[in-house]
């Protein structure tokens, strides 16, 4: 009886000598894997152009509901997107967001990809709605290569509108 | 409260005092033990050794809501549990605070239906929604910071001042 | 009794209970960052320097939270529980000696039997009848936690209020016979005496074995403290008696918990581990006396023999955090029975066993290490007969989908 | 049997005791309450401590998941199932994608297959782990829970990993797997699988032999097969009474039939047999796992997904070049495949027991009606008969060993 | 143990009760009457060379438009034959009843609350046939295809005030 109380205190003593697990999290913080699914972001081609055309198939693919994309014409002369659309607004909800990577799955052109942010914590209700101008990647940012998600699980993104939609 | 309200306002007293309490609050916020779903499981994640959110003082996870002091919604909430959520709000001492943990807590997520209260500040007011189906460990704890940042910012009474509401979220490019 | 005296006096009860309050709150971190330890984590250390404030921030907090009184509660029962329940703890310390520092500047009188020349100023009284007195107030102590319970108007509390009393009142016994085994052994009622009697190597642990084993059973269940928290059971009884209670009443009762556990080590370390003895500790005293006067001498005995008593109470806590780590919960009944069953006889036996021989054998060391051989003995037999299950291993492997003959 | 089995409800308990005609005390415990595991109510009938009577009260986290499973699209009601048995969302992919696969008619490749054992295995293994830790922490042995759920945090790295999720994965996709298993997956697997048994044997350092452990579990919660069978126990409680019957060896799914592993069975069907035999089936687990990842070494690269495109979509780099495979992704995202008319029912040996799925198609693009068999669910019938006449503190054990999960049982 | 069999042996017991068989993808369904579905579950259970003692599952099913219009599905299993065979039973309003199985086997207890709790099936012969899963005071039977999904509109910037507007937040 007593060897087996001892070999219980002795499997907790043993980790009082050993450092422990714990991940110091707002100061160290451990990286995500590759494919990590957090907040979205709507990329650009090398070109500074929007890949997003507007086809609102991450919004019809989205099991929540999260999306919204409202498609309007490009302005030929000075286009968002290469092809004829663009989208005008996007949304996404993300309190209904439920990081499934769907959208992803579903976007024909690669523009939105699940990235590695997961910090997302608001206030207020109000403050939940990302618009397009928070998901969209700055121009000079977060274009040219494909993104590494999506090299990883080696599907290369489309080259710009081959096809007409 | 008690103390507070009878000493009335002692001006840079209060303020110094102010910040005391608020300091020992953040520091000592005793979450109550309470989950509902999946988040629960991964509030428990940040409780465990990995994450350990004992390191803020918040492994007395206590079970009577008299003794908490935040509420961590974590998990859809009923219809049928709602009016169990709110009792529970209700028999938590001044002041409390309210974590809404996961998109189901927070609106409903992905669960847009009848049985699922479509957002759990319909039952109890919420100080801080998580996103996430679940949030990681890393975002509760962020929420949990950011619920400290607007602790900081409170009355001595409790009193809950609005907290600087960001009209745009700060966006974070790598 | 002139004016200087009753003000060391108040001064003395002033310090020991503010220090008694500090070592409450400060063992509350010890615990939570030693679980943390041994749990691989880290533990509290964000409130100040590596988490020291944390027991502070608690403090605060608790303090100006809203004080809660269920509309359906008995009001008067349910505000006197939790003084109750930390009055006896704190004035247990009025009895314990926490070292000898002679205030008439001469240790040697820290041994003196007759204690004519003794002023101990780490001790406020040394009551002739001190351990008495101990008992008589830790059985008070169970009247805080049942009355909370009752005055609740809770159910759980209730439950837990009732585990309380027939967990303090049946485990009572057994301290009690453990603890008078000690007075027999030693002859008298007095903890100062106790102390000084085991000057040496022949500290209380060798002639009353039995009586350790028995005591730190009894005194664990006596303090609720686990794996004998059944009294809290936050898993079954959602917190027991306490249930209904928030702020600064709750701390009171968390306060009186950890007190008494720290009282029931510190008493454990006087009854059988030479109170604030340790090998060598004359040698120093004579050696400093010589070296820089009686009263230098006196300081420095009076601070190391502190230091040795706070050492090995720390010893007991660690222990006492390490099995809440490691072991299980017990359940109710097998409380019961483990304390009717097996301490009270045990008890009864040590008690006789101390009696006849110490009448049979006058000689100290050798009455000693009878008993010891008796008490290691008796456990020996006790740890053989117990009817705890044993594992069996039922678990078979079958490769393939089979039931048993009845079913179908 | 002498007695007949009577499952109680709770107003059968609270309408004598309110009208006065009894003289037990009838205590509520839960929907919050530390060891119900969540939102279970359990209605209890006490004489002092010991329980006369007891119905367990459910439905607080009723989540409507089956009703709005029939509002979205089979491939997106994916995402729903994992929300059901959150300790084991991949079983529950894995249960919901072979019932519509089965009213499909579609094969899923090898290296899919043998993907989907390996993660379940691991998904059980975890699953287990919370079960321990949670079990232990409902004993007070709380270094346990902080020891399993420490391992558990590796075993959701490599869901995160595969799948970019922790708990949530949605990876088993119906078809096949949503994307193709990353490089480093079979080292970062492998790694795992040769600790854990040595962790495992931690946590019964700390256990299996401890007395105090085995005066709350051994001969408490006690139920004999044939209660068991009636009464719908299934899993690692069903076999703790001695029934060797396991899905996975009965009616092999997804290529179960050529892995080695084998049943561990208990005898007396109380909570430490229980607890015997799930820390063996996490061995056993381990010894699938192992075996599945060799295959998958050998196996090397190759498809994950059926290559039949009215099911799944066409690799994203074929939409560029074919107008073929662009209106099949089209097509599958908006509006989705149509299954033939007629329903189908599948069940799987998940963590907690025989997980079924049953789904009808009306021939249109959404399902007419998914229902799930969820095991917590039926095991907590169980509960009255096993814990009557015990203390409370055994039924605190007893909930622990039966682990319920309340988001199966509710859904 | 395979389909034939098991049909035949139903054929033979319970012949003239049965309504419609079928066999899909290999799982074979027997649609009976009322009294024949309850004949059949017995004959199944007690039958020494079948033993399906095992139910598994029990659940019901809203054909709304079709006659009848609910459909309680059981699935019985042979833990010994490793066979699995499915009993049907229709029924209509306006009052859907069907017989309980809780006698037989006392696991379809929970199933069967469950199944008039959420499709408002009754099964007469059930012990304690009450709400399971909802509250005891809620209307209506969610899973009845006529019952609304009771969503809720998502908010986006250009409706969240409206939306915001109208929900009922709650106070201190």
């Amino acid at each position: 009886m007593l060897k087996e109380l001892v070999k219980g205190l002795g499997t907790t003593l043993r980790y009082m000598f050993k450092r422990p697990v714990t991940v110091q999290y707002p100061e160290v913080k451990r990286p995500v894997r590759e494919r990590f699914r957090g907040r979205h972001e709507l990329k650009r081609f090398a070109n500074g152009q929007e890949r997003c055309i507007g086809c609102a198939l991450c919004a019809a693919a989205c099991p929540a509901d999260a999306i919204l994309v409202v498609p309007a014409e490009n302005d030929p002369a000075n286009p968002h997107s290469p092809g004829e659309r663009y989208a005008a607004v996007y949304e996404i909800n993300m309190l209904r967001c439920i990081f499934c990577g769907y959208c992803e799955d579903a976007c024909p052109t690669n523009a939105i990809v699940l990235e590695h942010q997961y910090e997302l914590s608001f206030y207020d209700r109000r403050a939940s709605i990302y618009t397009k101008e928070m998901l969209l990647v700055p121009p000079d940012k977060g274009h040219g290569d494909p993104p590494p998600i999506l090299q990883q699980i080696n599907r290369q993104p489309s080259p710009p509108a081959k096809i007409d939609l | 409260m008690g103390i507070e309200e009878k000493a009335g306002n002692l001006g840079i007293v209060t303020t110094t005092l102010e910040t005391v309490v608020n300091w020992g609050r953040t520091n000592a916020m005793w979450p109550l033990l309470f989950g509902l779903a999946c988040c629960a499981i991964e509030m428990m994640g940040a409780q465990a050794s990995n994450y350990d959110l004992s390191r803020f003082g918040m492994e007395l996870n206590r079970a009577s809501p008299r003794q908490a002091d935040l509420m961590i919604v974590a998990g859809r909430v009923s219809r049928k549990m709602a009016p169990v959520v709110r009792r529970l709000y209700d028999q938590m001492p001044e002041p409390k605070w309210v974590i809404a943990m996961g998109d189901c807590a927070a609106c409903g997520g992905i669960f847009n239906n009848y049985a699922i209260v479509q957002g759990v500040d319909e039952v109890v007011p919420v100080d801080v929604y998580v996103a996430g189906c679940p949030p990681r460990p890393e975002a509760l704890i962020d929420g949990i910071m950011m619920l400290h940042q607007k602790v900081m910012r409170e009355k001595i009474s409790g009193k809950k001042e609005a907290p600087i509401r960001l009209d745009q979220p700060l966006v974070q490019v790598k | 009794m002139d004016w200087l005296t009753i003000l060391i006096i108040v001064i003395q009860c002033f310090v020991i209970t503010l220090a008694v309050t500090t070592a409450f709150a400060y063992l509350t971190l010890f615990e939570r960052r030693l679980l943390a330890r041994l749990q691989n984590r880290v533990g509290p250390n964000r409130a100040g320097p590596g988490g020291f404030l944390q027991p502070a921030a608690d403090a605060v907090k608790l303090f100006f939270k809203e004080d809660i009184v269920p509309a359906l509660a008995d009001k008067p029962v349910y505000l006197l529980a939790p003084a109750l329940a930390v009055i006896p703890a704190l004035i247990i310390w009025a009895v314990i000696p926490f070292g000898c520092l002679n205030l008439n500047w001469d240790y040697q009188a820290c041994y003196d039997p007759d204690r004519s020349n003794l002023w101990n100023i780490l001790q406020i009284t040394d009551l002739n009848i001190g351990i008495l007195y101990v008992l008589a107030v830790t059985s008070i102590g169970v009247y805080g936690i049942t009355l909370a319970g009752w005055a609740s108007n809770n159910k759980y509390s209730m439950l837990g209020g009732i585990r309380s009393s027939a967990q303090l009142i049946s485990y009572e016994l057994a301290l009690g016979c453990a603890i008078l085994s000690v007075v027999m052994t030693y002859g008298t009622f007095s903890m100062h005496e106790i102390v000084s009697q085991q000057r040496g190597w022949l500290w209380g642990i060798i002639p009353q074995l039995l009586g350790f084993v028995i005591y730190m059973i009894a005194a664990t269940a006596e303090v609720v403290r686990a794996p004998f928290d059944l009294v809290e059971a936050e898993q079954e009884l959602t917190g027991g008696y306490n249930t209904e209670y928030g702020s600064m009443k709750f701390a009171l009762f968390f306060m009186a918990e950890y007190i008494k556990l720290i009282a029931i080590s510190a008493l454990a370390v006087i009854f059988f581990f030479g109170g604030w003895h340790f090998p060598g500790l004359d040698i120093l005293g004579r050696e400093v006396t010589a070296l820089a006067g009686p009263v230098v001498g006196s300081i420095v005995f009076g601070i190391v023999s502190l230091g040795a008593f706070l050492l090995k109470v720390t010893i007991f806590l660690f222990i006492s955090v390490w099995v809440r780590a490691s072991w299980p919960r017990l359940r109710y009944d097998r409380l019961m029975d483990l304390g009717w069953k097996w301490l009270l006889p045990l008890g009864l036996l040590n008690l006789v066993y101390t009696t006849v021989v110490i009448v049979l054998i006058p000689d100290r060391v050798v009455h000693s290490w009878i008993l010891f051989g008796l008490g290691a003995l008796t456990l020996a037999i006790a740890i053989g007969i117990n009817r705890v299950p044993k594992p069996v291993d039922n678990v078979t492997f079958v490769n393939d989908i089979q039931l048993p003959s009845s079913q179908g | 049997m002498t007695e007949p089995i009577t499952v109680p409800t709770p107003q059968q308990i609270i309408e004598p005791a309110i009208s006065g005609r009894t003289e037990t005390m009838v205590l509520n415990m839960g929907p919050h309450h530390p060891s119900t595991h969540g939102v279970l109510r359990l209605v209890l009938e006490l004489d002092g401590e010991v329980v006369v009577n007891l119905a367990p009260d459910v439905g607080y986290l009723h989540t409507g998941i089956e009703k709005t499973m029939e509002s979205k699209t089979y491939q997106k009601a994916v995402v729903l199932t994992d929300r059901m048995d959150y300790l084991a969302p991949l079983s529950n992919n894995l249960c919901y994608a072979l019932a519509v696969e089965k009213l499909l008619e579609v094969e899923i490749p090898e290296r899919a297959q043998i993907a989907r054992v390996l993660l379940t295995e691991l998904q059980r293994i975890s699953s287990h782990l919370v079960w321990l830790g949670t079990h232990a922490l409902d004993l007070a042995a709380m270094s346990v829970f902080l020891y399993a759920f420490r391992e558990r945090e590796q075993i959701l790295d490599i869901f995160e990993l595969v799948s970019g999720a922790r708990m949530m994965t949605s990876y088993f996709r119906i078809g096949g797997l949503a994307y193709d298993l990353p490089a480093d997956f079979l080292p970062t697997v492998e790694q795992f699988l040769a600790i854990m048994p040595s962790r495992i044997d931690e946590y019964e350092d700390l256990l299996t032999a401890n007395p105090l452990w085995l005066e709350r579990t051994v001969g408490v919660g006690v139920i004999d097969a044939q209660a068991a069978i009636a009464l719908g126990l299934t899993g690692a409680n069903l076999r703790a009474t001695g029934v060797a019957y396991d899905v996975r060896k009965a009616m092999p799914y997804s290529g179960y039939e050529t892995y080695s592993f084998e049943i561990p069975i208990g005898k007396n069907g109380d909570i430490y047999d229980r607890y015997r035999v799930r820390i063996a089936e996490m061995r056993q687990s381990v010894k699938i796992a192992q075996q599945a990842a060799e295959r998958l070494r050998e196996l090397g690269p190759g498809p994950v997904v059926t290559p039949n495109r009215k099911v799944a979509p066409p690799p994203k780099r074929e939409i560029t070049e074919s107008m073929e495979s662009l209106i099949h992704h089209f097509k599958l995202w908006t509006e989705g495949f149509k299954p033939p008319r007629g329903d189908a029912y599948v069940s799987i040996e998940s963590p907690r027991g025989i997980l079924g799925c049953y789904v009808v198609s009306d021939g249109s693009p959404k399902p007419w009606r998914v229902h799930f068999r969820a095991p917590s669910f039926i095991n907590l019938q169980s509960l009255a008969h096993m814990a009557k006449g015990r203390l409370v503190a055994d039924l605190v054990a007893l909930i622990a060993s039966l682990d319920p999960v309340l988001g199966e049982v509710d859904r | 143990m395979d389909n034939q069999t098991v049909l035949a042996a139903l054929r033979d017991t319970v012949g003239r009760e049965i309504r419609a068989v079928s066999e899909f993808r290999g799982d074979l369904s027997v649609t009976l009457t009322p009294a024949g579905y309850l004949a059949a579950a017995q004959f199944l259970r007690d039958d020494p060379e079948l033993a399906y003692v095992f139910l598994e599952n029990l659940c019901g099913v809203d054909y709304l438009g079709r006659k009848p219009r609910f459909e309680v599905v059981a699935h019985l299993t042979s833990l010994r034959h490793r066979h699995r065979v499915c009993l049907k039973v229709g029924c209509d309003e306006p009052d859907p009843t069907v017989p309980s199985l809780t006698p037989l086997f006392p696991t379809a207890n929970y199933q069967e609350r469950e199944t008039f709790d959420l499709l408002g099936i009754k099964f007469a012969g059930h012990p304690s046939l009450t709400r399971i899963l909802l509250p005891d005071d809620w209307v209506g039977h969610p899973l009845r295809k006529d019952h609304p999904l009771g969503d809720e509109e998502v908010a986006f910037t250009f409706n969240q005030e409206r939306i915001y507007a109208r929900k009922p937040f709650a106070r201190e």
